[in-house]
């Protein structure tokens, strides 16, 4: 019984994390502010992973996953820093309106 | 004696493959390539006419490549094939040798010999081919070449109207393609051959027609004909008169009349939709002022009476209405290329500047009228035969009040064709100093009005081809 | 149980918080407390590697980057941002109210099927797996972060010098 | 074979950098030509069989990887293959910087890593990283010449990975929690016995879908495409939205497909995307984006067959996948070359060009012509299997509504050739001449392939279907 | 089964095609000279002789689809002949080619449906009811039988060709080779193919128009100032008796329809030849510039005498006799049809008479010698054949036309010689008295020749009704170009909807859509993203549902 409480835990919490990031992402003004939204969105399933680890027993699995997971990660949210950076040097705004400029 | 599959397989696939190397022999010499498209369309021609004996023997080719997921290509020259394929090869001869001189002076040359002889390529495949989906893969092919025929002239207007032609022909065919899957999912093959006399659903009839309808240029689809009036006229004579629009009525053939059975009720909305469609067009030929529009309307009307013979269901009709093929297609012919040598020297398209021409250009008037009265179905000329037999086959299925309907189509032909006539070459010339069309072209001309002639005094040859084919039909209540 | 649940809660908290201020510098400060707490769950959860690979890596790199991209950005001039702020204000109010919606929701539902659980696994050690049994994951991590590098060299450099 | 092909590009990465900086872009050129040429030549070779296996086994021992190529593997490796060097080529003629154009090598043979791993993967997670490694450097290609829009295009390529990534990862933690283990016999014994593996495997799709730019999640495709330089468009239109998304689900729907819900997801999905790509496609004023929504389009047609559960339309979704490259990558190489000669992408400045470029006018003819699946050619064999597949397995509505929207497909390449080749040359384009060797070897190669296809394939059936 | 080349040589069609040769002969021979100063000479010939053989050909044939072949084949050749008249007779060509176009048109479905509902084409084995169907192909024959012989509706192109094509053909076709081929076909479909009875519908409405055909075209006839006009009218109208004859069915109206029909052929050739005459000596056709050329073409005049006495119906020439029997016949069938054939010759005595007085009496004012003789040749001979026809009438009728019917229609009285029913001679002769009488009181009035009929011109109610037949208002050719221009309007009108369907419609609709889509691609990446989980959603609900 304990193991269905402490998955519906987690679970709440990954949901909790989603809410949070999608809305972050969808409503900013601010290009900076979408990746701090997306940051939280990586926590969360990286929490959700190491919790299923933990629930079914296959931690180590789990570990290794979240190892991978973090470092491409990394790297893509450094990429997307730098877009940012490119932007910033274009538009010396962060604005989201020069994001938006591709239309039809 | 060189066996028979060999000469089907190159009367099919000599034009064809021919047609690619055109370009080439174009950059070497104009005479070159002219005459080699003229070789490769010639032999297509003479290869039908071998297997004439043969198939009026009952002997009938076929060659066939087994393929797994029943694609396999099986080529079948039976009566019906033979006919069409030596009737189009034919008058696709004539065409192309009136458009050594025609396109003499347009540009690329190279493209429009290309697309002809592939076309008439294209067609003897598709008129010998058993299989379903290579009948629908060389029907696909002629409409690519009328796309690129049509657009000759690249000009703005000429390009969209040729989009227009590709989009309602295609569309038409994909409709067909799903009548041909739902047939393939009901029989299991798509061979003609096994599936003869197989009973249709009225949905699968209904999708085929829809392809037929727009590929034949019926009413509810047949706006892209005179529209690809913009086309230079031996296109159009290829296109209008001859070729690409009996395509969708031997289809029709093929299909409702040598191979499958379909419920009496069809023959009557088919009779419907062609009395409509002959009206209309012969309506509009009367008021139009373009003379191609005005001939490719006349097709159009002209095209119903085949339907009405087809659609009959008896012997005399089909004869009449796969008759009606040949003759239509050597009086039309000759009317369009006589519009082309009239549009070329009078330098408009517009008849009600034109007039009396007839002074200037008498071989050109002689060979119109004769043409003409061949479509009016007047006696010497063999249009009367195939409108007669038409009637009679229409008349004999008892559609009484319909084929009084095609009867005011046919007054409606005698209108407008003397209408053009006049406002043609007779009355007073305004003008335009009109002299004869080339040598080369004229002939041409003359000798599709010969042929009309010769195709009423010796009308018997060809119905008797013909009975034989009629006899081999499934599809008649007898 | 109880601790691990307070965590939680404090994980939610903070990273409502690092979404919602005004700032960039605090969000971005507020980043790297989340994954810190990150890591603590993933200690009392008993993955301790992947807890120090979480707080090194996430804690460190991406706070570091983020700051200096932060600090490379300049502010936004105070009338624009007070501006800017009332409709931030106005936009990101719903986030907690839905916050809130959700978790009464999920407490009513129960979970709907009976959660089978397998065997648990053979291999315990995360070194042993990750070497032996996962090692295409480590070639994939080696290509991302060649990418990554192809990534910094072009987007980092200054104007668009001449390459050689 | 599987190592090789993703050591030999590594190894060559590693090479190309060794060299000085000064002399390295041409040789970088042309190793990753003879990678991609390497690797066409091993999947034709395995076609025969040749590929001892002598070879595969002491790599085994040494690397331990599991990996396995299927004959799908092949389509995938071999499309790539092709799109590779039509990309290279047609970086080599228009990236101008030298930089840039060792960059773009660089970059490319990673993805190409991506890909061949995406190829050969039989753990769902190790097909999420090559994903990833795929995305990764695509986003840094769309950037390669630091355009203004190519920012965005990039970004917003990268916000939907992201998005797509949540997604998968959180599919992968269920798979976990149920099925223990992430490779697809677990994953499939998993869904099989319980409701959640089976959600998690729709949110796996979902993520696949986004990856794939499938019709409500296409929204990234088409600026990604016509923001990125034209190379990288060909290379990215060519195999890498298809391999990252369309190839794994038909990998999925290989071992999903008996699942009735399954089928009818991805056959709304696929008419969605197919009526709505063609219909945006219709509308647009330039070249690449007309192309780009013209590839949701087609790939539409990839899912639509999926979705008919069949083995037949598993093979005509993965025939008209290797179609698709063929034609996709010969049109963006014909932009190219228009770009490249006139200057400009929008159809209302372009006209009559295959005056002018008859070459380049004649491929993207066959190419369009193809796509809207006309017989002669290559498309018109695939669209008909998919038709076959769909109206026997019983989706006569799908099966009508893909080839009705083949008549749009018609139209809007109509509409190309209309603006762009078919009509009269305008005053501004007079002195337009055709384009380079480098560019037209591409075009005329693949369009080649194209009418080859067309006409050899029902004879080809046989081998293939074996 | 469609089309045996088979020919009938029975006592009929021998009959007919015999005269028609000779007829041919004859103005071929007046043809030669007349034509001679026009250049277009040469077709003309052409044409001349090829109707000939078409004429015969379709008299013999024995199937009823050689017999349209042929019958068709003459619209070539008249339309070649009319063409060839001068520069604007193309005018009248066309028109006469469109009538008889459209009437052989109609000829054809009911050969179709006749053949149908025989099941044969070989006339002599057809017999088919008037019932139902049977009744529609009748009428529909009867219109091509018509519109050949030239009766009422569908004459209007005669009088146009009078003034247009050159003499030679009017002296044929209208004349005499139209007449014969159209009632040899009425009378082989009413008697043999049909058997129509007296009291069916069918004789009734041949009667109907056999009447008008006489009464109105004898009107016009009256009141025209030019000599061949004036002689044309005459032609459709002396049509009238005959169908009149053949539609009263009874042996005594048939064999006075043919006996008139023979009749009529000489007589109008004739006179069509002493107008060519006239035309070639006196240069105009115009009454009102000819006169006095009594004196100087002595032996014109002398055949116009003969010719025009036995139109009028005078007892010795032929005309009489077949017009005895034909008012015989039509007396038994209803006083009314025998009123108005009577009026009709009135009339008819009354305009030959305006014109041999306008043309050859009074005063000459112009010089003009005798016509050279190889056209005076035919027109003696034919002259002669009226007389002889006249007079000793029983050869053609024992052994020539009595022999069609058989023995067993005629229930052995003889019909030739002198006319049973000595009242209708009375009548006969009281009507021509009468048309002399108004001929001296119209000459008198006037003051002059040409004025004698004015005074029915001018009538009052007769006024209105002449101006307006002037004008065409009354001629069903105008009436129904004018109709088909109309429906070509309202069916072009279709053929553009469904063409503004394509251009215009469908494009729109197809725009909208794309417009629509591409609105929805806003370009903010919150969007797309929404989008995104909105879509994952649906998969979700989908896949649960």
């Amino acid at each position: 019984m304990v193991i269905d409480q402490l998955f519906w835990l987690f679970f709440m919490t990954f949901i909790l994390l989603l809410i949070e990031g999608f809305y972050c992402v969808t409503v900013t003004y601010n290009l900076f502010r979408i990746l701090i939204g997306l940051e939280v969105l990586i926590k969360a399933v990286t929490l959700f992973v190491i919790a299923a680890g933990y629930l079914s027993g296959h931690l180590a699995l789990a570990q290794s996953i979240v190892i991978t997971i973090i470092v491409i990660e990394v790297v893509v949210v450094v990429v997307a820093a730098g877009i940012i950076l490119g932007f910033f040097r274009e538009f010396d705004s962060l604005n989201v309106k020069n994001a938006r400029r591709m239309k039809g | 004696m060189m066996n028979k599959e060999a000469l089907l397989l190159a009367a099919i696939f000599a034009p064809i493959f021919g047609a690619l190397i055109l370009p080439l022999l174009g950059r070497v010499s104009q005479g070159l390539r002219n005459n080699t498209a003229l070789a490769l369309v010639a032999l297509s021609c003479l290869c039908s006419l071998s297997f004439i004996p043969s198939v009026m023997g009952g002997k009938n080719i076929i060659f066939s490549f087994a393929l797994p997921l029943s694609l396999s290509l099986t080529f079948y020259a039976d009566t019906l094939a033979v006919f069409m394929a030596v009737v189009s090869s034919f008058i696709g001869a004539i065409i192309v040798l009136y458009s050594f001189d025609y396109i003499s002076h347009y540009d690329n040359q190279n493209e429009y010999y290309l697309m002809v002889v592939l076309f008439l390529g294209a067609m003897m495949g598709l008129v010998y081919s058993a299989n379903l989906i290579y009948l629908f893969l060389f029907w696909e092919i002629t409409a690519i070449a009328c796309w690129r025929l049509i657009g000759f002239y690249r000009g703005q207007r000429d390009v969209l109207k040729a989009d227009k032609a590709f989009l309602v022909t295609v569309f038409g065919a994909l409709v067909m393609l799903i009548g041909f899957v739902a047939i393939f999912q009901q029989t299991g093959t798509f061979n003609l051959i096994i599936m003869r006399g197989q009973v249709l659903p009225d949905i699968i009839v209904a999708l085929i027609l829809f392809g037929i309808l727009s590929k034949s240029a019926t009413l509810p689809f047949q706006t892209w004909l005179p529209d690809a009036g913009v086309a230079p006229s031996p296109v159009t004579a290829l296109l209008h008169a001859a070729v690409l629009v009996k395509i969708g009525v031997y289809v029709f053939a093929r299909l409702f009349l040598m191979t499958f059975m379909i419920s009496s009720s069809w023959h009557a909305t088919v009779m419907m939709i062609a009395g409509a469609s002959a009206l209309v067009a012969a309506g509009a030929a009367l008021v139009e002022t373009d003379i191609k529009r005005l001939v490719a309307y006349s097709t159009i009307s002209q095209i119903g009476f085949i339907f009405l013979g087809l659609a009959a269901g008896n012997m005399v009709g089909a004869v009449g209405g796969l008759l009606y093929i040949l003759m239509h297609g050597l009086a039309k012919g000759g009317l369009f290329l006589c519009a082309g040598i009239i549009e070329q020297n009078a330098k408009t398209k517009d008849i009600t500047r034109m007039g009396g021409l007839i002074r200037t250009m008498p071989v050109t008037a002689m060979a119109f009228l004769f043409c003409a009265f061949s479509v009016m179905g007047i006696p010497p000329l063999g249009g009367f035969f195939s409108k007669f037999m038409v009637i009679s086959g229409g008349i004999k299925s008892g559609e009484i009040w319909l084929t009084l309907v095609f009867i005011v189509g046919a007054f409606m032909t005698i209108l407008y064709l003397f209408r053009a006539f006049t406002l043609i070459f007779l009355g007073e010339s305004k003008g335009y100093p009109s002299r004869e069309g080339s040598k080369m072209m004229v002939a041409c001309v003359a000798l599709l009005a010969i042929l009309s002639l010769a195709g009423g005094l010796l009308a018997n040859y060809p119905i008797g081809f013909l009975k034989t084919a009629g006899y081999q039909m499934v599809g008649l209540l007898k | 149980m109880m601790l691990l649940s307070v965590l939680l809660i404090l994980l939610v908290l903070i990273s409502l918080w690092a979404v919602m201020t005004p700032l960039l510098l605090r969000a971005a400060i507020g980043l790297a407390a989340t994954s810190a707490l990150l890591t603590m769950i993933m200690y009392q959860l008993g993955a301790p590697l992947a807890a120090v690979f979480e707080l090194s890596v996430c804690a460190g790199l991406i706070s570091v980057v983020f700051v200096s991209v932060v600090s490379l950005t300049h502010r936004l001039p105070l009338k624009e941002f007070m501006k800017r702020r009332q409709s931030r204000i106005k936009r990101f109010i719903f986030l907690p109210l839905l916050l809130v919606a959700a978790l009464a929701i999920m407490l009513t539902i129960k979970l709907p099927f009976q959660l089978q659980l397998p065997a648990a696994d053979k291999i315990s050690d995360v070194r042993v797996m990750l070497w032996n049994i996962r090692r295409i994951d480590l070639f994939g991590q080696i290509m991302a972060l060649l990418a990554g590098v192809y990534g910094v060299l072009i987007l980092f450099r200054g104007r668009k010098t001449d390459g050689d | 074979m599987t190592y090789l092909l993703l050591f030999i590009p590594f190894a060559i990465l590693i090479l190309i950098n060794l060299f000085p900086r000064e002399k390295r872009t041409e040789p970088a050129f042309w190793l990753g030509l003879a990678v991609l040429v390497f690797q066409a030549g091993a999947v034709v070779a395995s076609q025969f069989g040749y590929w001892g296996t002598i070879l595969t086994s002491q790599l085994e021992s040494v690397f331990g990887f599991n990996l396995q190529l299927y004959k799908m593997g092949h389509v995938l490796v071999m499309a790539s293959a092709l799109a590779g060097a039509t990309a290279l080529l047609v970086a080599r003629a228009t990236l101008k910087n030298k930089r840039d154009r060792f960059n773009f090598v660089g970059l490319l043979l990673v993805s190409l890593i991506g890909i061949n791993g995406i190829a050969m993967v039989t753990d769902i997670f190790t097909l999420y990283i090559f994903i990833e490694v795929t995305a990764l450097a695509t986003f840094i290609l769309i950037m390669l010449n630091r355009e203004q829009a190519a920012f965005e295009g990039a970004f917003k390529y990268l916000i939907m990975s992201v998005v797509a990534t949540v997604l998968m990862l959180a599919a992968v933690s269920l798979f976990i929690l149920i099925g223990g283990g992430t490779s697809f016999l677990d994953v499939k014994m998993a869904v099989i016995s319980d409701p959640l593996a089976y959600t998690a495997l729709l949110l796996f799709l979902c993520g696949l879908f986004i990856k794939g730019g499938m019709v409500p999640f296409h929204g990234w495709l088409p600026d990604a495409y016509s923001s990125a330089p034209t190379a990288v468009s060909v290379w990215l239109a060519g195999i890498v939205t298809k391999a990252s998304g369309i190839y794994a689900l038909i990998r999925l729907m290989v071992i999903f497909g008996g699942l009735e819900p399954l089928q009818n997801i991805m056959l709304t999905v696929g008419a969605a995307s197919i009526v709505i790509g063609a219909l945006a496609a219709l509308g647009q004023k330039e070249l690449k984006r007309l192309l780009a929504y013209s590839s949701i389009s087609q790939m539409g047609y990839i899912v639509i067959a999926l979705g008919s559960g069949t083995v037949l339309g598993i093979f005509a979704a993965l025939f008209h996948f290797f179609n698709h490259t063929l034609f996709k990558a010969t049109l963006f190489a014909n932009v190219a070359a228009v770009e490249e000669q006139t200057g400009t992408q929008e159809m209302e400045k372009l006209g009559g060009l295959a005056q002018k470029m008859p070459i380049t006018g004649l491929t993207s003819a066959i190419a369009s012509l193809s796509t809207a699946g006309l017989p002669p050619l290559s498309g018109f064999w695939s669209k008909l299997l998919i038709i076959i597949a769909l109206w026997i397995s019983g989706h006569y509505f799908f099966a009508a509504v893909a080839v009705l929207a083949s008549v749009v497909t018609l139209a809007y390449f109509l509409l190309l050739q209309r603006q762009a080749f078919f009509g009269l040359v305008p005053a501004a384009l007079k002195e337009v001449r055709e384009a380079g060797p480098i560019l037209l070897i591409p075009a005329v190669f693949l369009s080649l392939l194209i009418v080859v296809i067309g006409l050899v394939f029902p004879f080809m059936i046989q081998m293939v279907l074996r | 089964m469609i089309l045996e080349f088979s020919f009938r040589f029975d006592q009929f069609s021998i009959f007919i095609a015999s005269s028609i040769a000779i007829f041919t002969l004859l103005i071929g021979l007046y043809a030669l000279i007349f034509m001679k100063g026009n250049r277009a000479s040469g077709q003309f010939l052409v044409y001349f002789f090829l109707n000939c053989f078409f004429a015969i050909g379709a008299v013999l044939a024995n199937n009823l689809i050689l017999l349209l072949f042929f019958w068709e084949s003459l619209l070539l050749t008249m339309f070649g002949m009319i063409m060839v008249g001068g520069r604007e007779s193309y005018k009248t060509a066309i028109k006469a080619f469109i009538i008889i176009g459209i009437t052989d048109l109609c000829m054809m479905v009911g050969i179709a449906l006749t053949g149908q509902l025989a099941g044969t084409f070989t006339m002599s084995a057809i017999s088919v009811s008037t019932a139902g169907l049977g009744g529609f192909a009748f009428i529909m024959l009867m219109i091509g039988a018509l519109a050949k012989a030239g009766a009422m509706p569908f004459h209007t192109w005669i009088p146009d060709a009078a003034s247009d094509a050159p003499l030679p053909f009017m002296a044929l076709i209208p004349g005499a080779l139209e007449k014969l081929i159209g009632i040899y076909f009425l009378t082989r479909v009413s008697l043999e193919l049909f058997k129509i009875e007296p009291a069916s519908w069918a004789s009734l409405l041949l009667m109907i128009v056999g009447a008008v055909t006489i009464i109105f075209a004898v009107l016009m006839a009256l009141i025209q100032k030019d000599f061949k006009k004036l002689l044309s009218y005459h032609a459709i109208s002396q049509v009238g008796y005959m169908v009149l004859g053949i539609g009263t069915a009874l042996p005594v109206g048939i064999i006075g329809g043919l006996f008139h029909m023979i009749n009529n052929a000489l007589y109008k050739s004739c006179l069509f030849l002493t107008g060519g005459a006239v035309e070639k000596e006196a240069g105009t056709t115009d009454l009102t510039k000819l006169g006095g050329l009594a004196w100087q073409m002595p032996v014109t005049f002398a055949c116009f005498v003969v010719a025009a006495l036995s139109i009028s119906g005078v007892p010795p020439f032929n005309g009489f006799f077949s017009k005895e029997l034909v008012y015989d016949g039509a007396l038994e069938r209803g006083w009314i049809f025998y009123a108005v054939a009577v009026a009709g010759s009135f009339f008819t005595a009354a305009s030959f008479l305006k014109l041999g007085h306008a043309a050859f009496l009074g005063r000459s004012d112009t010089k003009s010698k005798e016509a050279p003789w190889p056209m005076l040749l035919p027109m003696v001979v034919i002259a002669a054949a009226c007389i002889i026809f006249g007079v000793y009438n029983t050869l053609p009728i024992d052994r020539i036309i009595a022999p069609i019917l058989g023995s067993h229609a005629l229930e052995g009285h003889k019909f030739s010689g002198l006319p049973a029913n000595m009242f209708l001679v009375l009548m006969t002769l009281i009507v021509l008295a009468g048309a002399v009488l108004n001929h001296l009181y119209g000459v008198k009035k006037s003051g002059k020749a040409i004025g004698a009929a004015d005074h029915i011109h001018y009538a009052p109610v007769m006024h209105s009704l002449y101006d307006r037949a002037e004008k065409k208002i009354f001629d069903p050719y105008e009436i129904g170009m004018k109709l088909a221009n109309v429906a070509a309007r309202i069916l072009y009108g279709i053929d553009r909807f469904v063409d503004w369907f394509y251009e215009v419609f469908t494009v729109r609709i197809v725009l909208l859509f794309t417009s629509l889509i591409k609105w929805a691609h806003s370009g903010n990446i919150s969007t797309y993203v929404i989008w995104s989980l909105v879509g994952s959603i649906a998969v979700l609900v989908m896949a649960w549902r």
